[in-house]
């Protein structure tokens, strides 16, 4: 049955439960359908790339770390690659192991909180979230070993990390490789056969792979189209060429399949993790020729890297000084939204929230 | 069959049920008869024997005992351990702390230091509402004068009382983290467990060689 | 409470239906009224059922006749019998207005002067 | 022993009176045509007191299941899905309120005339001297019912158990309802249950779009 | 008045005390002799037994309703790995005193543009029926307010009232999530209502009656056994009745943050959160009565405690759903109930009638026959129901699962 | 691993269709003409031996006397990836430059950025509006004169 009804528009944000932070979606209902929706974001925007311009290169490390809150080693890792291109510093082998082993284990924890925070908007009374951040909280124990700091870590430096980890970490990081598959499984069995699961998720905001691509749409999102488009694979950085793992593809482009991808990420971050413990090789994790006050040639460079959420870019011109003169950030979240409306209109109320939740954004990142 | 995934969804809630906890209480922790007689280094027998009333309110549940956080050496804490014998006063720290959070102030009265001396520290204000811990000031202080501390229970009523001042660095215990501090590391000193660390222990992180010092002084200049 | 106090109370609740049926304007009110006077006259009935047995032996143990069972209960059964017409009628009504404010944005019946779509 | 005829069933029952014909009063006063249908579920509410009052605790629950819970559900959605709900309840003008209450009036005055003039038979009074009518009820024609009668059940009977018997002569009301649905009425139970499929099919029909998609 | 009322010794001994009556439950006299009140006035007496009665109903709601919210969270607490409520009490158990006394000292806010009556009213209105369905449950065998003799139509009626509550809360708020709310719950309301009668129509058959204490009187074999499937379309019925999740949509918090009270604070809030809890309880009640035999059970403990651990077990499963799924979309969960449940509970009134057709008076050994029958019905409906409604064969919905896993010993760190 | 295609190659590209759009080029990038730049986007897009369907990222430069936008272009299937500056013409009042939101949908939200952030218009955007502040902020803070 068929009723005229009247198109209402509805504010979800900035301050409502499931927006992930502060961000509003100016939605226009037809009953419970979706008829327009425009993302407004901006209420987080602190200015980093202004700030960059009046930070040395090592100290905006620690800016990176605020913009995607939830994947800080990432953000360290694309900023000090990026800062390598350009001063032309080749890192010790050691660091970048450790990048990453640290970026991999991030990626988990990133994933987690994707899916958990997914689960939630689903209505899950927090249980995936609890379990989730469970598991996180291993990860988040393992970077205070490694670093001190269990949310805003700033570990990475040009040319490789600031310090070497310490004994104990290797036996944690042990443990966690042998108990966290057992967890993955765990969640599956608890959310991917899930009936309720199946059917708020499978065939719910679908978009084609090509309108994904043309929009710059990048990480679990593309892959979830079919897409195998991963930069660890196509663009290896670092030592990503010298380690095994598959990339997980899913083709349905839903949002069950930005789950999929996701959950299988996650096992192939663990065997990452268990390739670059194997190859590790002894010797400082920094050269010690690299200065503390990084001064590149006049030029620019830009680097970017596979983070959880998608490509992250780092477009960076120097001037030659200790300060970077431009620091463009290509930002993940940021760019994924584009496609928010196209995945939203036509479905209801609830599947706006699902959806919302499997692009999985974060605004730290949206808003830099 | 439909219906079959919510069945296993059931059995892993029921499993985790039967699960530890992963939560930490803190500032204490309520136990059970058992665990105040395991705090107490009794048996439980014992203790009800010993402490009745304590072992009445344990069964009820009001016992509480405290609570230490699980804490890695090189947690980098809300406070900062400051050894006024190795500052020099050089204001490294201040200038490289990517928010200019540190103020040194040194002889505002320029009174003549003599050979041998040091800079007298007057003012050293670490603003703490601002501080994101990132450790910068202490990586780069080149005497090892600055280390982080591992406390987190700094919180205030008014941001004005966050502002570390040079007379409260000077009094706080030395429990120094062991982040970015390798020596303190390969020493195995642990802030949480060990005592508090002298001056002389802590020593330098990375010992300035001759040759490195001729390369960046004297070969480097003359290029 | 007699038989006579039901009935007034009936016949004025009735009265109030017919008054918002004859005076109101919009079609939802006008079958709000009507369902009221189907109240009044399911009142009545009811009344009339219960006025059949003595009060002396409303709570006294009994065995009634199944003629004694009839003339007793008819009054409720057509107080059943409407309330299920009236449901009937209930559902349409509110079908029509809403069909009618989908052609007209409007639910006065002052408006339906056609009988057109 | 028994509250029946007590000062608090003739109190309960001013109260109970007095509020539906109040929410009714209100349901074609008030300007808001969301309060009104609230109005009307209400009286409904009161209307199943009265039925209460008056023994008839099966309607009663029937009257609070469809009426309040079904029927004015029903009024309230459709109000709440037009527009113009705060001040949407006009009336046709003055002429149409003086004609409606005028009538309203007449036929209300006709009707409590002719309640008090008549002559009901009042059994309260009369059966309290006079075991007539209960004998006409009850026990009396125990004997002359022919044996093969069986068709309604008896309350009680000689040798029902006192628990049933205990509870009066509305005590079984659904059960006996449900009998003579199906075999006094059965005829019009059957046309009601053709009218409400026809209703049901034809309210699907009219709330249809026209030309929409299914 | 009726005498059931009297079966209660407690109560009975009230309303002996107050009123000398001829009543022969009353021919001793209470125990402390017989009619402080003169003869005649034992409406007096009545009243006062009465609001006695209520009193004390109404405040083991109120104290349950504290015990439960207490249970909840600890439980969906240790569901997910957490502690729970712990602080304040032993066990925690006062933190609903502390919640209590923070919602009343929280201001009460009404936005401007609110309609004031309906607004304030919902609250009320959500927890007015819901203690009245506790009239009627018999809580132990001789324990109950009221037995009357429609005693399950009364509770699907009353029950039914409680959507009035959603609608005016949506309504008077003014607040578009709140409408959106609003809507959903009556659809839901009004979609469940119809397999939930039709399952207990099951239960009545069997029963030949429908006062609540006949029904329990009449549970040789609990009915969940005897009515699998009515039993399982009437949990799944309660649960969306009562708005849990998985079917909690009407105010999830989620999407409509709250929904239909989401525009209400303190004390007000407070009542809908209690009437929600109420309402659970009052469920889990009325399933225990109706389906688990209510407060029968063997010998050696009390009627009392034997409703009590049914009670307990209810609650247990509804909050281990709450806890594990989550929540359907709007159009799913009307789909559900139209596609899904109505269907099973035609089918069960079918097979059902075709029983007590066969077995008039069914006595235990027949009840068992009707279990066996009906749990046949109940597996090869469902499954079918299941291959018609679930996900097309060949989907992969089952992952690579391994064996059960415990984790070692969480180790502290440093 | 992605080939970062060298500023002649792209040039030499672009010239085979449209030799007057390359106004230079240098180790890594390639300047084309504001004018010709909807255009060369078109085929870059399209041209199956460029094959640029993916656009990785959208940078605007405040170079003082001139702005400059940078555009990061991926080719997944042959996985290259070549860098496209544009000038907006000269001197700091109104840089504007044409959008190329036709070509790639992922332009939008960036190019709302930088029109927002360093008051690079681009023309034949749909919804060229602030992004990240409010409407009537003054001033567009990434530039290097902005609270000077």
């Amino acid at each position: 049955m068929t009723l005229r009804t009247e198109p209402v528009t509805i504010n979800i944000g900035p301050h409502h439960p499931s927006t992930h932070g502060v961000f509003r979606l100016r939605v226009t209902f037809d009953g419970e359908v979706i008829v327009d929706a425009e993302p407004v974001f901006g209420y987080l925007h602190r200015g980093t790339e202004k700030l960059a311009e009046e930070r040395t290169y090592v100290q905006f490390v620690t800016l990176t770390d605020r913009m995607d809150y939830v994947a800080s080693m990432t953000n360290n890792q694309g900023w000090v690659l990026a800062v390598e291109k350009l001063a032309g510093i080749t890192p010790s082998p050691r660091g970048v192991w450790l990048r990453m082993i640290s970026a991999e284990l991030q990626r988990i924890a990133s994933h987690l909180v994707a899916i958990g925070f997914f689960l939630q908007d689903l209505g899950a009374f927090a249980t995936p979230l609890m379990y989730t951040m469970r598991e996180r909280e291993r990860i988040l124990d393992l970077f205070e070993i490694l670093c001190g700091a269990r949310i805003t870590y700033s570990y990475m430096r040009p040319g490789g990390v600031f310090q070497d980890a310490p004994q104990e970490f290797w036996p944690r990081l042990d443990t966690f490789l042998k108990e966290m598959p057992h967890y993955v499984d765990e969640y599956e069995r608890l959310i991917s056969g899930n009936e309720i699961v199946l059917v708020r998720t499978k065939g719910i905001g679908k978009v084609p792979a090509d309108t994904l691509i043309n929009a710059s749409a990048s990480g679990p999102i593309l892959r979830a189209a079919g897409v195998d488009w991963d930069l660890r694979k196509k663009d290896p950085y670092e030592f990503y060429d010298r380690v095994k793992f598959d990339l997980p593809l899913a083709k349905e482009s839903d949002n069950f399949a930005r789950y999929i991808v996701r959950i299988q990420e996650m096992r192939e971050s663990l065997k990452i993790v268990t390739h670059c413990k194997e190859q590790i090789e002894p010797g400082p994790v920094r050269p010690k020729e690299v200065p503390f006050l990084v001064r590149p040639p006049r030029g620019d460079a830009y680097a970017h890297i596979e983070a959880p959420k998608g490509e992250l870019g780092y477009y960076v011109v120097s001037d030659g000084s200790i300060a970077p003169y431009r620091c463009h950030v290509r930002a993940p979240s940021f760019i994924n939204l584009t496609l928010l409306r196209d995945m939203l209109v036509g479905w209801k109320v609830a599947d706006m929230i699902v959806t919302f939740g499997s692009i999985d954004i974060n605004m730290g990142e949206v808003d830099r | 069959m439909y219906g079959f995934g919510l069945l296993k969804g059931f059995s892993v809630t029921a499993l985790n049920m039967a699960r530890t906890p992963f939560t930490v209480q803190y500032p204490d922790r309520r136990v059970g008869l058992f665990g105040l007689a395991q705090a107490s280094g009794m048996n439980p027998l014992q203790f009800a024997m010993k402490r009745p009333g304590d072992a009445v309110r344990a069964i009820l549940g009001m016992a509480k005992i405290k609570v230490e956080l699980p804490q890695a050496p090189r947690f980098r804490g809300q406070d900062f351990i400051w050894y006024v014998e190795r500052c020099t006063g050089c204001a490294s720290c201040a200038k490289l702390c990517p928010l200019g959070i540190i103020r040194i102030v040194t002889d505002p009265a320029g009174r003549e230091t003599q050979e041998g001396e040091v800079y007298d520290v007057e003012v050293f204000d670490i603003d703490l509402a601002r501080c994101m811990a990132c450790g910068i000031c202490v990586e780069v202080c080149p005497y090892d004068a600055l280390h982080m501390g591992s406390g987190f229970e700094r919180s205030k009523y008014a941001f004005k009382n966050l502002l570390i001042t040079v007379d409260e660095l000077k009094q706080m215990p030395k429990r120094p983290s062991t982040w970015f501090r390798p020596q303190l590391e390969a020493k195995g000193y642990d802030p949480h467990t060990g005592n508090e660390a002298d001056w002389r222990l802590v020593g330098r992180h990375e010992m300035p060689n001759l040759t490195q010092l001729k390369k960046s002084w004297v070969d480097d200049r003359t290029k | 409470m007699t038989l006579e106090n039901v009935l007034l109370v009936s016949a004025i609740i009735f009265a109030i239906g017919l008054y918002g049926v004859l005076a109101k304007r919009n079609a939802l009110v006008v079958l709000m009224s009507i369902e009221l006077m189907f109240n009044a006259v399911n009142i009545a009935a009811v009344a009339f059922s219960r006025y059949t047995v003595p009060a002396r032996l409303l709570d006294t143990p009994v065995a009634l006749t199944s003629d004694a069972v009839r003339s007793v209960l008819t009054g409720q059964t057509f107080a059943v019998f409407i309330i299920a017409v009236a449901a009937a009628e209930v559902t349409l009504g509110l079908a029509l207005a809403l069909a009618v404010y989908r052609r007209r944005e409007s639910v006065e019946v002052t408006d339906l002067t056609t009988a057109r779509g | 022993m028994s509250i029946e005829g007590s000062a608090v069933v003739d109190v309960a029952f001013w109260i109970v009176a007095v509020m539906a014909i109040a929410a009714a009063l209100l349901v074609v006063t008030v300007r808001d045509v969301f309060k009104a249908a609230a109005f009307l579920a209400a009286a409904f509410l009161a209307t199943a007191g009265l039925f209460v009052l008056l023994r008839a605790e099966f309607l009663a629950v029937v009257q609070v299941l469809i009426y309040v819970g079904a029927v004015s559900i029903l009024i309230i959605f459709t109000v709440m899905l037009v527009r113009n709900v705060p001040g949407g309840n006009r009336t046709g003008g003055p002429f149409y309120v003086f004609a409606g209450a005028a009538a309203a009036v007449l036929l209300a005055l006709g009707i409590v005339y002719a309640a008090f003039k008549t002559d009901w038979t009042d059994l309260d009074q009369a059966a309290a001297g006079d075991d007539r009518v209960a004998a006409a009820l009850t026990g009396q024609y125990q004997a002359e019912a022919a044996p093969g009668d069986g068709g309604i059940e008896l309350i009680g009977g000689p040798a029902a158990d006192q628990e049933t018997a205990r509870q009066g002569v509305f005590r079984r009301t659904a059960n006996n309802l449900g009998t003579l649905f199906i075999r006094d009425y059965v005829l019009a139970f059957e046309v009601i249950s053709v009218v409400l499929l026809a209703a049901l099919i034809g309210a699907l029909a009219l709330a249809r779009e026209r030309g929409a998609e299914t | 008045m009726t005498d059931a009322f009297l079966e209660n010794a407690f109560f009975r001994n009230i309303y002996c005390n107050l009123a000398s009556s001829a009543s022969p439950r009353c021919a001793g006299g209470g125990p402390f002799g017989d009619g402080m009140f003169p003869a005649g006035m034992e409406w007096l007496a009545f009243l006062i037994t009465a609001f006695v009665i209520i009193f004390l109903v109404v405040n083991a709601a109120l104290l349950a309703v504290n015990i439960y919210i207490w249970g909840e969270r600890r439980l969906v607490a240790r569901l997910q790995a957490r502690l729970g409520p712990n602080r304040w009490g032993p066990y925690g158990l006062l933190t609903p005193i502390a919640d209590l006394i923070k919602i009343l000292t929280k201001e009460d806010i009404v936005p401007a543009a609110a309609d004031r009556l309906v607004f304030n009213l919902a609250p009320v209105l959500i927890v007015v029926p819901v203690l009245l369905v506790f009239a009627v449950i018999p809580f132990a065998s001789s324990t109950w307010v009221a037995d009357l003799n429609v005693g399950v139509l009364y509770i699907i009626a009353v029950l039914s009232v409680g959507s009035y509550s959603a609608v005016m809360a949506g309504w008077g708020s003014q607040n578009r999530y709140a409408m959106l709310g609003a809507f959903r719950a009556v659809a839901l309301l009004v979609s469940y209502e119809l397999p939930m009668v039709l399952a207990l129509i099951g239960v009545l058959m069997i029963t030949g009656s429908m006062s609540l204490v006949d029904v329990v009187h009449d549970q040789n074999v609990p009915f969940a056994l005897v009515q699998p499937l009515g039993f399982l379309i009437f949990l799944i019925g309660s649960v969306a009745e009562i708005q849990r999740p998985p079917f909690d949509l009407a105010e999830a918090e989620s999407e409509l943050i709250g929904g239909y009270h989401t525009d209400y604070s303190g004390i007000k809030w407070g009542l809908f959160q209690a009437g929600e809890f109420m309402a659970t309880i009052a469920s889990a009640a009325i399933i225990t009565t109706l389906f688990l035999s209510g407060w029968r059970g063997w010998g050696f403990l009390p009627s009392h405690i034997w409703f009590l651990i049914k009670l307990v077990a209810v609650l247990f499963a509804m909050t281990w759903l709450r806890g594990t799924l989550p929540r359907l979309r709007i159009d799913q969960v009307t789909a559900f109930a139209w596609k899904g449940l109505l269907p099973l509970a035609a089918l069960n009134l079918v097979v059902s009638g075709v029983l007590s057709f066969i077995w008039p008076a069914p006595g235990v050994a027949e009840l068992w026959v009707m279990a066996i029958v009906n749990l046949a019905v109940a597996a090869v409906s469902i499954f079918t129901l299941g291959l018609l409604l679930g996900p097309r064969p060949g989907e992969r919905t089952t992952p690579a699962g391994s064996a059960v896993f415990m984790p070692a010993k969480r180790e502290g760190t440093a | 691993m992605t080939t970062s295609l060298r500023g002649e190659q792209v040039a030499s590209m672009i010239s085979a269709f449209a030799h007057e759009a390359v106004a230079g080029h240098n180790e890594g990038s390639v300047w084309v003409g504001a004018e010709s730049w909807p255009a060369v986007a078109r085929q870059l897009h399209d041209r199956p031996e460029t094959d640029f369907k993916y656009l990785s990222s959208i940078s605007a430069v405040d170079y003082i006397d001139h702005f400059e936008v940078v555009y990061h272009l991926v080719s997944l299937r042959h996985n290259h990836g070549a860098v496209v500056k544009i000038r907006c013409g000269e001197g700091r009042s109104d840089p504007v430059i044409p959008s190329c939101m036709p070509v790639w949908r992922g332009a939008e939200l960036q190019e709302r950025e930088a029109y927002d952030l360093m008051g690079v218009r681009f023309e034949g955007h749909p919804n060229l509006k602030r992004v990240m502040l409010w409407e009537g902020f003054p001033g567009h803070p990434h530039r290097k004169d902005f609270l000077r």
